[in-house]
C-alpha cells in the first residue's frame, strides 16, 4: 500500500481517501480556511466601490471581479470539506475569531484609486503566493489554486491597466493614484508573512510540500517584480532604500514596520472591526433565509 | 422595438440595486448569483444606452427626471424577500418583452439570461412562500409593497400568478401606480444616482 | 354657571375645565389628531432632502423648518391632551389607519424645487386654512394655531424666496421650478377639502365656531393670492382657464380632479404606502428607546 | 487657536449625521432634540470654514480626502445608542476646546450650545445604561464599537468616565485609531459626502 509519505516524496498528491496524518490534515484546513476567509472579507474593500465606479465598463469590470472572489470563496470553502469540515464550521470559526483572514483586508479604500492598487500590489502578490500553491501536494487544494491563479493574474492586469489610466490622467487622478501606491506598498510586503527567521509553521509546511518557498524568498520575488512595473506607470514605491542590488542582482529595499504588522493582526488595525461587524451582521441578516430553504429542503424530501 | 432608453435604465437601475447587495447576501452562493444577475443587467444596460448615445454620459450626467426606467426597478432592496420579489416580476416583464422581439440583438442575446433570472427567483419565491412562517410573513410583505408597481408594467402574467398559486402566495389587491416611463419618479431613485454618478461627476471630463 | 353655548354665542374660548357637548370633544380630537399627524408625516417629504440641499444656508433653513414641524406636532399632540387622549393613543390611531393626515403628503419630492413649491403652496394653503383656526372656539387649539400661523407664514415666505432664486437661475433651475409648480398646484387646491356642496362636517363645525369659512371660500382666498405672486416669479400655474373674473371680483379657475383627491384619500397616492411604512418603522425602531426610558424613569421615581 | 478646518469640518460632518435621523427618532421630542443639535453644529461649521474660505466651496467642493475631520464624527448614526455614545464622546471634546479658548467668537458663543449637547447625551446615557437590559447591552456595543475613535480627540475626560461609571457602564479597554486630521479616512466618509454634495456639484455654478 502506498504510504502518506510515499506520496510526499514521490512528488504526488494526496487526495481525501488517502491516510494523512491528522496534524498534516489540521494545518491544511487551517491554510485553507485563511485562505477561503480572505477571499470573503476581501470582497469588503472593494465591493464598496461597485455603486461607484466612475464608468459603466469598471463598474463590470470590478463587479465581475468581486463576483469571482465569492466563488474562489466557494472552491476554497469545497476544498476544505474534503477534509472534513463543514463550511458552516468555518464560517462559526471567523465570527468568532479563532480563524482568521489576511490582514491586508484591514485596510480602508477610501478612493477610486485603491481600485487599481488592490489590483497590481494585493492580488500581485497574492499570485507570488499562490502559484507554489498549484503544486501543493493536497489535490483538491493545488487543483482549486489553479482555477484562482487563472482568475487573479487576470485581475491583476486589469488593476495595473486602471492605476495606468489614473497616473496618465489628470492631475488629481495621478495624485490620487500615487496616493494608494503610498498607502498599499508596505502592507503588500507584509503579506508574505514575518522574515524567515521568525516564520513558525515553515518548516514542517515545506516538508509536507504545502509551501515551496520562504517568506523572504516570495518577497523578494514580489519587490523585483515591481519595480519595474512601477516605473512604467510613472509611480513611486514609497521606499527611499529601494535600490538594485548588482552583486545580489536583486533589489534591496528598506525595512518592514513589523509593530504594524502585528498590531494589525492582532486585531488593532484601521478595519479589523468594521470587517467583522460587517460579515456578522449580513451573515445574522441571512438567517431567516437560509432557515426558510432548509425547511423548504425538508419539506420536498418529504 | 424595444425602446432603448426606457429598458436600458431599467436595466441600469436595477443592476446597481443588486450591486447594494454584494457582501451582503444570505449565503455565499447568493452573492455569487445576486452578482451574477447584476452583470447579466448591466452588460445589457450597456448594449442598449450605447443605442441612445454615449453609455457613461447617458448614465452619469442625467438627472433623476430625465431617467426612464419604470418605478418597480428603483423601489429599495428591503429585505431579501423584497429583492426577490422584485425580481420575478421584472424578469417576466422583460423575458415577455424580450421574447417578443427575436430580431433584437439585445433581446436575442438577452432572452436566455433573463430566463435564468426568472427561473432563479421563481425557485426562492417557493422556498419563501413555503420555508418558514417568518419567509412566508416576509415575502408577503414584499408582495404587498412592490405590487403596485407591477401595473406600469402590464403585468403580472400567467408565469408570476402561477409561481405565486405554487407558493401558496396571495395575490395582493392594491392600486396601482405609475409615472416612470415620463421621469416621474418615486423618492428612492435620487439617492440612488446621487451614488452611482458621485465620483464620475467629481472629475468633469477625465477619462477611467 | 356659564353654559358652553354661552361661551360659543358670546364668542368666548372653551377652556379643558368647561363642560362640552361629547361631539364637540371627539369632532376636535379628530380635527387636532388629523393636524398634528399631519405635521409629522409632512417631515417626511422634505426631511429627505436636508441632507442634499445644494447650499449650507438653505440646509440650515430647510432643518430648522423641519425641525418646527416637528414642534408644531408636539403642540398638537399637546392641545388634543387637554381633551383627554394621550398621545399613544393617538399615534395607534395613525398607526393603524384609524385616524388621517392631510393627503397633499402622499406626492414625491422628487427634486430640489419641490422644496420650494411646498413653502409657497403648500405652507400658503394650510396658513390660509389654518389663520381662522386663531380665532377657533376651543381655547387650547387657538393658541397653538398662533404660534404655528407665524412659523408658518416665515416658512412660505423663504419656500417663495428658494423658488425666486430657481426661476431665476440658470435655465435647468427655472425648468426644475416650473415642473415643481405643475406638480404641486392643483394638489395644493385640493388640502381645502370637497367642495362645499359635498362638504359632510362643515356645518357643525362652522356652528361650533371650529371652522369659520367653507372650503370653496378659502380655496378662493388662495387662488387670489397666488395668481399675482406666480407673476412675480414668472412661472406658469398649469390652469388653461385661469383668468381674472371682473364681475366676481375673483380669479376663476378650472375643475379640480376630485377622483384623484378621493383615490389619494382612500390610500392609492403616490407615496401613501410609502409615508406610513417610513413612520411605523421609525416608530418599531424607537420601541426598546421609549422602554428604556420609561424603566429608567420608574427607576428613578423609587 | 481653533483650527477652522478641522472643527468646521468635524461640525459639518456630525451635522449631516445628526440630519439623517430627521424623522427617524424614537420619539417626536427627540426628532426635535436631534435636529436641534444639527442645527447648532451646522451654524458652527458655517462660521467656522468661513475663517478657511468660501464655506460651500469647502462643504460641496472638496474630496474625502481634502476633509479634516475626526474619525469619530463620520461613523453611522447606528441605532440610538450608538448615535448618543458618539455624540457625548464628540461634545465632550468640544466643551473642552470651546471651553479653553475664551477669546474666540465662535467657541464663546458655541460653549453654551455644546453643553446643553453633552447634557442632552449624558441623560440619555444613563437612560440607556440603567434602563433595560437591551438598552444595556446596546449601549455598551456602541462604547465598544466607538471607543476606538476617542484617541484621536486625546479623551476620554474625567466627566466622561464619570457618566459611564454612573451609568454602570464600562470603559472599554480597546486600541485607538486616527488619521482624520491628515485625510485618512474610514470608508464612511466618503458616502456621506457623496450625498451632501450631490446636488451642488450637478449644477456647477449656479446659485442656490
Amino acid at each position: 500500500m502506498v504510504t502518506f509519505q510515499d506520496l510526499i516524496d514521490a512528488d504526488e498528491r494526496v487526495e481525501p481517501r488517502d491516510d494523512m496524518p491528522e496534524a498534516y490534515r489540521t494545518t491544511l484546513i487551517r491554510q485553507i480556511a485563511q485562505h477561503a476567509h480572505s477571499e470573503i472579507i476581501g470582497m469588503q474593500p472593494e465591493g464598496s466601490w461597485i455603486t461607484r465606479a466612475p464608468s459603466l465598463k469598471r463598474k463590470a469590470i470590478l463587479l465581475a471581479k468581486v463576483q469571482d472572489e465569492a466563488g474562489h470563496g466557494l472552491y476554497l470553502y469545497g476544498a476544505a470539506e474534503t477534509l472534513g469540515v463543514a463550511r458552516e464550521e468555518l464560517l462559526d470559526a471567523l465570527h468568532d475569531g479563532r480563524q482568521r483572514y489576511s490582514s491586508i483586508f484591514n485596510y480602508p479604500t477610501p478612493t477610486w484609486a485603491d481600485m487599481g492598487a488592490i489590483g497590481w500590489l494585493v492580488d500581485g502578490a497574492a499570485i507570488v503566493n499562490q502559484v507554489p500553491l498549484c503544486r501543493c501536494s493536497y489535490g483538491p487544494y493545488a487543483r482549486a489554486m489553479v482555477r484562482i491563479c487563472k482568475e487573479e493574474s487576470f485581475h491583476q492586469r486589469q488593476g495595473y491597466e486602471l492605476l495606468h489610466t489614473l497616473a496618465h490622467g489628470t492631475p488629481e487622478q495621478k495624485s490620487m493614484a500615487q496616493d494608494a501606491v503610498d498607502r498599499w506598498w508596505w502592507p503588500s510586503l507584509m503579506m508574505f508573512g514575518p522574515p524567515d527567521t521568525e516564520s513558525t509553521h515553515s518548516a514542517q509546511s515545506m516538508a509536507w510540500k504545502i509551501k515551496r518557498h520562504s517568506n523572504d524568498d516570495l518577497r523578494q520575488r514580489f519587490v523585483d517584480m515591481c519595480v519595474p512595473q512601477a516605473e512604467i506607470l510613472g509611480l513611486t514605491l514609497p521606499d527611499p532604500d529601494l535600490r538594485w542590488n548588482a552583486g545580489r542582482g536583486h533589489y534591496d529595499f528598506g525595512e518592514i514596520d513589523w509593530g504594524e504588522f502585528k498590531r494589525v493582526l492582532a486585531g488593532d488595525g484601521p478595519m479589523n472591526r468594521e470587517r467583522m461587524a460587517h460579515r456578522k451582521s449580513a451573515h445574522d441578516e441571512g438567517a431567516w433565509v437560509r432557515e426558510a430553504a432548509r425547511a423548504y429542503a425538508a419539506r420536498s424530501a418529504r | 422595438m424595444i425602446d432603448a432608453l426606457e429598458i436600458g435604465d431599467d436595466c441600469l437601475v436595477l443592476s446597481q440595486r443588486l450591486c447594494q447587495w454584494v457582501t451582503r447576501a444570505p449565503t455565499l452562493e447568493e452573492d455569487v448569483a445576486l452578482a451574477n444577475l447584476a452583470l447579466d443587467l448591466l452588460g445589457q444596460a450597456r448594449l442598449l444606452l450605447s443605442r441612445a448615445g454615449d453609455e457613461d454620459d447617458l448614465a452619469y450626467l442625467r438627472e433623476p427626471a430625465q431617467f426612464r426606467n419604470c418605478l418597480l426597478v428603483e423601489q429599495p432592496n428591503g429585505d431579501f424577500a423584497h429583492t426577490i420579489v422584485r425580481h420575478l416580476l421584472y424578469s417576466d416583464f422583460l423575458f415577455d418583452l424580450y421574447d417578443r422581439h427575436p430580431g433584437d440583438d439585445v433581446a436575442a442575446k438577452g432572452v436566455k439570461e433573463i430566463a435564468y433570472h426568472r427561473d432563479y427567483a421563481r425557485l426562492w419565491i417557493l422556498r419563501l412562500g413555503l420555508g418558514t412562517d417568518e419567509s412566508h410573513r416576509r415575502t408577503t410583505a414584499a408582495l404587498e409593497a412592490l405590487w403596485p408597481f407591477t401595473g406600469e408594467l402590464s403585468q403580472p402574467s400567467p408565469f408570476v400568478l402561477d409561481v405565486l398559486r405554487e407558493a401558496s402566495l396571495a395575490v395582493p389587491d392594491v392600486a396601482q401606480r405609475e409615472g416612470g416611463r415620463r421621469g416621474e419618479h418615486t423618492e428612492h431613485l435620487a439617492p440612488l444616482l446621487a451614488e452611482l454618478q458621485v465620483l464620475h461627476r467629481a472629475h468633469p471630463g477625465a477619462r477611467w
